[in-house]
């Protein structure tokens, strides 16, 4: 705990140094309750007080760099947002010199989904928490409960091979020693059912989706911003009914376009208002993605997505003999 | 709209599996669709009559041609709607001949299919809408890549037709292969006195600007607007100087530079003409072996020049010419025979190329016209012959027959019994191959007039005895194994594409073929066209191919070049990709994955990025629709809403009223 | 009147109910719980309040207004139209008093003098509501500020309230009276008063409302104030997970879907916080960024609605849009900083 | 597959670009090859132009099979299309999986303008092996019976599934 106090200092005192500069700095405060952050944008001393980085703070600043397009801008980056950074500097769609990023060598954040499963009453009735070095100590409804901070870290950061910031002007805490990405447990599980248990899964799923567009908006990559063609009037591409074909249409266009792309920060999954595993999918494509290309979006500068690119041999794709 | 449907029988073509009045009246009943109806020959003049007729009295705004393929006949009905009044757009066809009668069996399953395609055209016909090509000016000149003689017939041909000619040849006197021979078949006539006067012309043509010893470099631009950027290399003379009186290279010492005009038989001195008509003549140094710029000392050469032309600080020079039109004469390289264990693969200096053989035969050759064999310099008297080295033979993957060996060879041996009266030649070969005027005759002349004796067989293996070689090889019409005592062996090289094919296609967006020919639009009625427009081929460069063809393609090269270029404008195909500004995000990454360069990003007055199609350089692939994520970018008459419309059409969408919960 | 029924038992009469009726109740599935029609061999998850509101009741996510059929030129008609006004009723168990109450944002706008929605006016005349009373508030919750409370019963025709074993229901309509004739409710003796010292209790428990009432004067002096706008929507990623959630907004979107000759015209739920809702055909965006749009979503919930109708505040307190946001925007927090905002200097 | 399958054509959409495929299809046509008559194309100026979401699309419309065919790599004619294409069709073919949608439903290759033979092959192949699979199912259930039961299977996971997060 005492560590991650001084990283915070260290982390503040950074900004501080360069707030003048910067038209803010993306960070995180506490939200609406003690077990919810929410993205923090500092102009002044007075919004640098109430800077947090605990593991409760898991918003992606990246998602919100576009936006400030032509103003340079501070961001606090974990391993996972970083990549984003990158990916969005690979594309040409930020100018590193409009961002200064502040990196944290990051153990991991929560899932919110996990801590409610693990909760003994609805989220919603969290009065207290108090964050020990392993683990939460939560108030719920009246009731204590303790949550070992390693069962309820978001499953992307179970499996991170990028914990430290892979790019960043500034580096708080400790490197890592290097890790082996893997893949979460569900999504193998998943990955051997059949085509009709997959089919039925998706179905189903689909019929909770509400067509928000959470996931798109919350994601790092998804740069059409305004002008995407699930929305946009005058395409084909999808009705505007509630449907899980039409719902599921919309899930395969997100993931067509971050083919290569997507940095895996989670944030799609994160945001879904009915908890649909759209990380299932996204992982899946990453996987082929570096199977067949050996590339993994964001975790080097200067490359270019595969998509956007070809060899004219292709060593691993394989074609089909007729 | 107001959809009028046409659907052709094509005679029995399709009528006889497709029940087309079936079909007349499933349309009918096709959204937006006011008038179907059936026709024997829609491409007939009545045919075309007939749709003109409707559009007017039925007030059509949009047509469906069912009949044949579109890549036949869309033109066609292209012309007639814009007869009529309509947009040229305004036009779909649906293909229920090749991709329906043709290839099904059963009439309901075929009608059915028919009816599917033309709904499908219609579904996307109602989303076309009107293009218009845009008009623009071309560059009245034409670039010539080769001076070969087919490259020079083209180059000729267009500046007598009023054309400017820029000719780029990689070495530095233009001739190509042709220069090289001695005599040519079936008239051996001297190769160099009917190729000379036309190289003269080329120099002294007021019209045609010659660039030697240079390469093309890059291609932008579009048909008749291409911007050519042309690799001058430096060749350490001063060619606006250099009076080609050849004093330098008489004093030159280095005496041992490689000679490739004469294919390596000897060796020259590092500046050097490459030969006495060479054009241009002009000098120019081998910096490989050229004392002074390799050691810098020497520097006699620039002593003896009586102009002072030597400079041997000269660069490569980037020239960028602009033109409205690219012949593309490149020729071709010979096989690489050492890929043939049997045949040596270089052990024995006697076994030699059939054009070393014709540099040795050549007056203007390092021997002087006088036939010695590389190894003694003695005068052979038994000639081997060996054809198809590097042709119709699929272990070295050359599965196609060079065409004019079997030519040059009965020429040879014709050639070596003139040289020396008391020689035998032997020719092994699999057939010949004579199907020009003369050419049979002629193989028939070497046979029977100049006695060459002709083996039908393979050559298995030459091996030394003594001084001579000794070639093995089947007799398949006598059935037994021959062996032929050899002073010389020359090889029948075959012809493959010229080494720089690939590249050079890369450039000017012409695709080689597995073997690295050009290939044409057309096989059969566009053989000088590629699928690049404003790009031409002639000579070898498409494939193997003997003079008098070679000369006839660069002729037609010229007349499609000086045809496009008479022109005072030329119109654009409208069916490009356009950007929807408001949609567009300026991430750049359809300029990225553009193989043409034909979008730019501009900034428009909020100063916010954007791309930009350059119309007349976009050539409609639609590679950057797809690339973006948005849909800003679209290709005009393939637009996403045009194509789902067709995807929707087969697979309408499930309208289920089961409520959602 | 008030009885009382077991919780196995109101499984079985929700289960009874769906055999005759659209049922729509909350579900858990796939780690959620959300509104879906109560199908046999469902159970009933009042375990947590909805993710997604009950409005699909009366404001369904799809509605196809008519369908159109096309026939050819010769046939002489061209189109036929055909009406496809809903059917049937639907009853809505477990819904909370925040939701069930704000379907009545509705009525002002779907049935007026000038202009009656027949889709809308047959779903809610079809709809009974049989709502659940919260026992105690979540951190998101606070319908006390908007005029209700917990154990509110505007709306509904049933109130049940949760006792030990299972739950008093009150009768709020005739509707409500007659369905509580079932067989499967009992006397609720005692329990009446277990049940209203818990709906006093749970009032306590949401502690001190927010004062909104000068929320509908200072927005509107926000109105031209862009850079607070822009401040407060710092962090909206500018979806549409609140409005669609919530129990109040009722902004829809026509669209007609085309399958070869059918066509048909259909009513979505749309969105305000989304770029496309006030795109122009001309291109022009009048609430081009999510600053205007997030102004307009206060706004219209808290000072031009209640300013047309009698100043009821268009929203329910049911938290959901902040407890779901991705991005943890704060309704309440934003309304409070126009408020407090200090007056023109 | 029986005499009855066999008689029932299937759902096959074709995107084929104008310079090879299409042209190797005519060639077909030209030459008598005959072929099933299940499929339909649709012509596009270059395999480049295809978006794999046309088939995405198309899958979830409920085809029973999409066939893609394109220029053989480097004869494009318009130079790289089908390099992008190949990238493209190869991850949303092994992409499908996850979906449920059973991959062997599209499929992608190359066929040149002068290899009418090989067309004839490639389209009774496929078509025989959409055959072999069968319709295929619809995304959307379309009775209320398979809402009923897909919504039960779902309320089956209930809420107490974690396993992602």
């Amino acid at each position: 705990m005492s560590g991650e106090v001084s990283q915070l200092e260290e982390l503040k005192a950074a900004i501080r140094g360069q707030l003048d500069s910067l038209d803010c700095v993306i960070g995180w405060e506490q939200g609406y309750d003690p077990l919810h952050a929410t993205p923090l944008f500092i102009r002044s001393e007075a919004d640098l007080e109430r800077l947090t980085i605990s593991p409760l703070a898991v918003h992606n600043p990246a998602t919100y760099t576009t936006g400030f397009k032509g103003k340079k801008i501070g961001l606090v980056v974990r391993g996972c947002h970083s990549r984003s950074v990158i990916e969005l500097l690979n594309e040409k769609l930020i100018e590193r010199d409009e961002v200064v990023l502040f990196g944290l060598c990051c153990d991991g954040v929560v899932s919110q989904r996990k801590i409610r499963a693990a909760l003994p009453a609805d989220p919603g009735f969290v009065e207290a928490v108090e964050l020990g070095k392993d683990e939460l100590h939560i108030t719920v409804a009246g009731e204590q409960a303790t949550l070992k901070l390693q069962e309820v870290l978001a499953d992307k950061c179970l499996h991170c091979a990028y914990p430290d910031p892979l790019v960043a002007d500034v580096l708080i805490g400790e490197k890592h020693a290097p890790r082996q990405a893997a893949s979460p447990a569900c999504q193998d599980a998943f990955e051997a059912l059949g085509n009709e248990e997959k089919l039925a899964f998706w179905q189903d799923t689909m019929s909770r989706c509400i067509r928000c567009y959470a996931c798109r908006n919350v994601c790092p990559m998804c740069v059409c911003q305004d002008h995407c063609i699930a929305t946009s009037r005058d395409h084909l591409w999808m009705s505007q009914e509630n449907t899980p074909v039409e719902n599921f249409m919309f899930q395969m266009i997100h993931v067509s376009h971050l083919t290569g792309r997507c940095t895996e920060c989670g944030e799609c999954e994160r945001a879904c208002p009915v908890d649909i595993p759209l990380m299932l999918l996204r992982r899946y494509m990453n996987k082929q993605v570096r199977e067949v290309f050996g590339h993994q979006a964001g975790i080097a500068l200067d490359k270019t997505p595969p998509l956007l690119t070809f060899q004219v041999e292709e060593a691993r794709i394989k074609e089909r003999d007729w | 709209m107001r959809i009028g449907v046409f659907i052709c029988h094509c005679g029995s073509n399709i009528a006889g599996t497709v029940d087309c009045e079936s079909v007349v009246e499933i349309a009918a009943g096709f959204p937006e669709v006011v008038y179907a109806t059936d026709s024997m020959y829609t491409c007939s003049e009545p045919g075309q009559e007939g749709i003109i007729t409707a559009i007017h009295e039925h007030n059509l705004d949009g047509v469906v041609v069912a009949s044949c393929s579109p890549r036949m006949h869309e033109p066609t009905f292209r012309r007639a709607v814009e007869r009529a009044g309509l947009n040229r757009y305004m036009f779909e066809m649906a293909n229920i001949r090749e991709h329906v009668s043709w290839i099904g069996k059963d009439k309901a399953h075929n009608t059915n299919k028919a009816a599917d395609l033309v709904l499908m055209a219609v579904e996307k016909l109602r989303r076309n809408r009107p293009l218009v090509a845009k008009s623009f000016t071309t560059v009245k000149k034409v670039l010539v890549i080769g001076g070969g003689v087919a490259g020079i017939q083209a180059a000729l041909d267009c500046a007598d037709g009023g054309l400017d000619v820029v000719m780029v040849e990689r070495d530095q006197s233009i001739g190509g292969k042709m220069a090289k021979l001695d005599k040519t078949f079936p008239t051996i006539d001297c190769s160099s006195c009917v190729l000379g006067p036309k190289m003269v012309d080329i120099a002294q043509h007021e019209k045609i600007s010659l660039y030697a010893c240079s390469e093309v470099e890059s291609v932008s631009g579009y048909v008749g607007n291409f911007s050519v950027t042309i690799r001058r290399r430096a060749t350490y003379v001063d060619w606006t100087k250099c009076t080609g009186c050849g004093v330098c290279t008489e004093k030159c010492p280095s005496k041992r530079s490689p000679d490739p005009f004469n294919e390596f038989l000897g060796t020259t001195t590092s500046i050097n003409i490459p030969f006495p008509q060479a054009i241009p003549k002009k000098a120019a140094i081998n910096p490989d072996t050229c004392m002074k710029l390799q050691k810098g000392k020497c520097g006699i050469c620039a002593k003896v020049c009586p102009v002072g032309c030597i400079d041997y600080e000269q660069q490569d020079e980037l020239v960028t010419v602009e033109v409205g039109a690219i012949v593309v004469a490149t020729g071709y390289d010979l096989f690489d025979w050492h890929k043939y264990p049997q045949y040596g693969e270089g052990r024995y200096p006697d076994v030699i190329t059939s054009l070393q053989y014709e540099r040795l035969l050549s007056a203007s050759g390092p021997t002087g016209g006088h036939i010695k064999r590389p190894s003694d310099g003695k005068e052979p008297k038994n000639v081997v012959f060996i054809q198809c080295v590097g042709s119709r033979d699929r272990s070295v993957d050359r599965p196609y027959c060079s065409g004019f060996c079997c030519m040059y060879t009965a020429k040879q041996a014709i050639l070596t019994k003139d040289h020396i009266p008391d020689s035998q030649s032997f020719v092994f070969y699999m057939d010949i191959r004579a199907p020009g005027k003369g050419y049979d005759e002629f193989t028939r002349r070497a046979m029977e007039e100049y006695g060459a004796q002709y083996v039908r067989g393979r050559v298995a293996m030459i091996y030394p005895h003594g001084d001579q070689l000794i070639v093995r090889g089947a007799d398949t019409l006598a059935g037994t194994q021959v062996e032929v005592p050899a002073d010389l062996v020359v090889l029948a090289t075959g012809v493959e594409a010229s080494q720089g094919a690939v590249k050079l296609g890369e450039t000017l967006r012409v695709v080689p073929d597995q073997f690295g020919f050009f290939v044409e639009s057309h096989p059969k009625l566009k053989p000088v066209e590629t699928n690049t427009a404003g790009v031409y081929l002639a000579g070898a460069c498409q494939g193997p191919k003997d003079i008098p063809t070679s000369v006839g393609q660069g002729s037609a090269a010229a007349a499609k070049a000086l045809g496009l270029l008479s022109k005072e404008q030329l119109e654009s195909d409208p069916a490009v990709s356009k950007v929807n500004v408001n949609r567009c995000v300026g991430c750049q990454k359809c300029i990225d994955t553009c193989p043409f360069g034909a979008i730019k990003a501009v900034t428009d007055r909020m100063g916010r990025l954007k791309a930009e199609v350059i119309e007349t350089v976009c050539q409609g692939c639609g590679i950057c629709t797809v690339t973006c994520p948005q849909g800003a970018i679209q290709l005009e008459h393939f637009t996403d809403n045009q194509i789902l419309a067709e995807v929707n059409a087969l697979c309408p969408p499930k309208m289920n009223n089961v409520s959602f919960e | 009147m008030e009885r009382f029924i077991t919780q196995d038992n109101l499984q079985r009469f929700a289960a009874g109910l769906a055999e005759k009726k659209n049922v729509l109740a909350p579900v858990a599935s796939g780690g959620t719980t959300t509104f879906r029609r109560l199908r046999p061999g469902m159970q009933l998850d009042f375990s947590r309040m909805a993710v997604i509101s009950p409005k699909d009741a009366t404001f369904p996510r799809n509605e196809t207004l008519l369908t159109v059929q096309h026939y050819p030129e010769e046939s002489g008609k061209r189109m036929e139209l055909q009406e496809h006004l809903p059917e049937g009723e639907m009853v809505v168990i477990g819904c909370r008093p925040c939701g069930t109450r704000g379907k009545l944002v509705f009525d002002p706008v779907y049935e007026t003098q000038a202009i009656k929605d027949p889709y809308y006016i047959r779903r809610r005349d079809g709809a009974t509501f049989i709502t659940l009373a919260c026992a105690r508030p979540e951190t998101t919750c606070f319908c006390h500020s908007v005029g209700s409370g917990p154990a509110d019963e505007e709306g509904s025709d049933i109130l049940l309230t949760a006792v030990e074993g299972g739950f008093v229901a009150k009768a709020v309509t005739e509707k409500g009276e007659q369905l509580l004739g079932d067989s499967l409710f009992e006397d609720a003796g005692a329990k009446a008063e277990e049940a209203a010292a818990s709906n006093a209790s749970a009032r306590k428990l949401m502690g001190e409302a927010h004062d909104f009432s000068s929320a509908a004067e200072k927005l509107l002096k926000r109105f031209d104030d862009m850079d607070f706008w822009q401040t407060q929507s710092d962090k909206c990623i500018s979806c549409g997970a609140c409005t669609y959630m919530c129990p109040t907004c009722y902004c829809f979107n026509i669209t007609d879907d085309e399958a070869g000759l059918v066509s048909r015209r259909l009513r979505t739920w749309d969105n305000c916080m989304s770029h496309t809702f006030t795109l122009e055909g001309s291109g022009h965006n009048p609430r081009s960024t999510k600053a205007h749009r997030l102004k307009n979503r206060m706004g219209h919930k808290f000072s031009y609605y209640p300013d047309l109708h009698g100043g009821q505040i268009a929203c329910c307190g049911c938290g959901r849009c902040i407890k779901q946001c991705p991005a943890g925007v704060d309704i309440r927090q934003v309304v409070m900083a126009a408020q407090e905002y200090p007056d023109e200097r | 597959m029986s005499a009855q399958d066999e008689q029932r054509e299937l759902r096959i959409v074709g995107f084929l670009c104008n310079w090879c495929s299409y042209g190797g299809a005519d060639t077909a046509g030209v030459a008598r090859f005959i072929q099933p008559t299940d499929l339909r194309i649709i012509r596009v100026p270059c395999s480049g132009r295809i978006d794999p979401l046309f088939i995405v699309r198309a899958l979830l419309n409920g085809a029973d099979g999409v066939l893609v065919s394109g220029c053989h790599p480097r004869d494009c004619h318009y130079a790289e299309g089908n390099f992008y294409a190949r990238r493209r069709l190869e991850m949303l073919k092994r992409f499908l999986p996850i979906t449920g949608i059973d991959e062997r439903r599209f499929e992608y290759t190359w066929v040149s303008a002068s290899e009418g033979q090989r067309w004839q092959h490639v389209v009774t192949e496929f078509t025989r092996r959409i055959h072999e699979l069968g319709p295929a199912p619809f995304f959307n259930p379309v009775s209320e019976e398979e809402w009923a039961k897909l919504a039960l299977d779902g309320a089956a996971r209930g809420a107490s599934c974690a396993c992602h997060g």
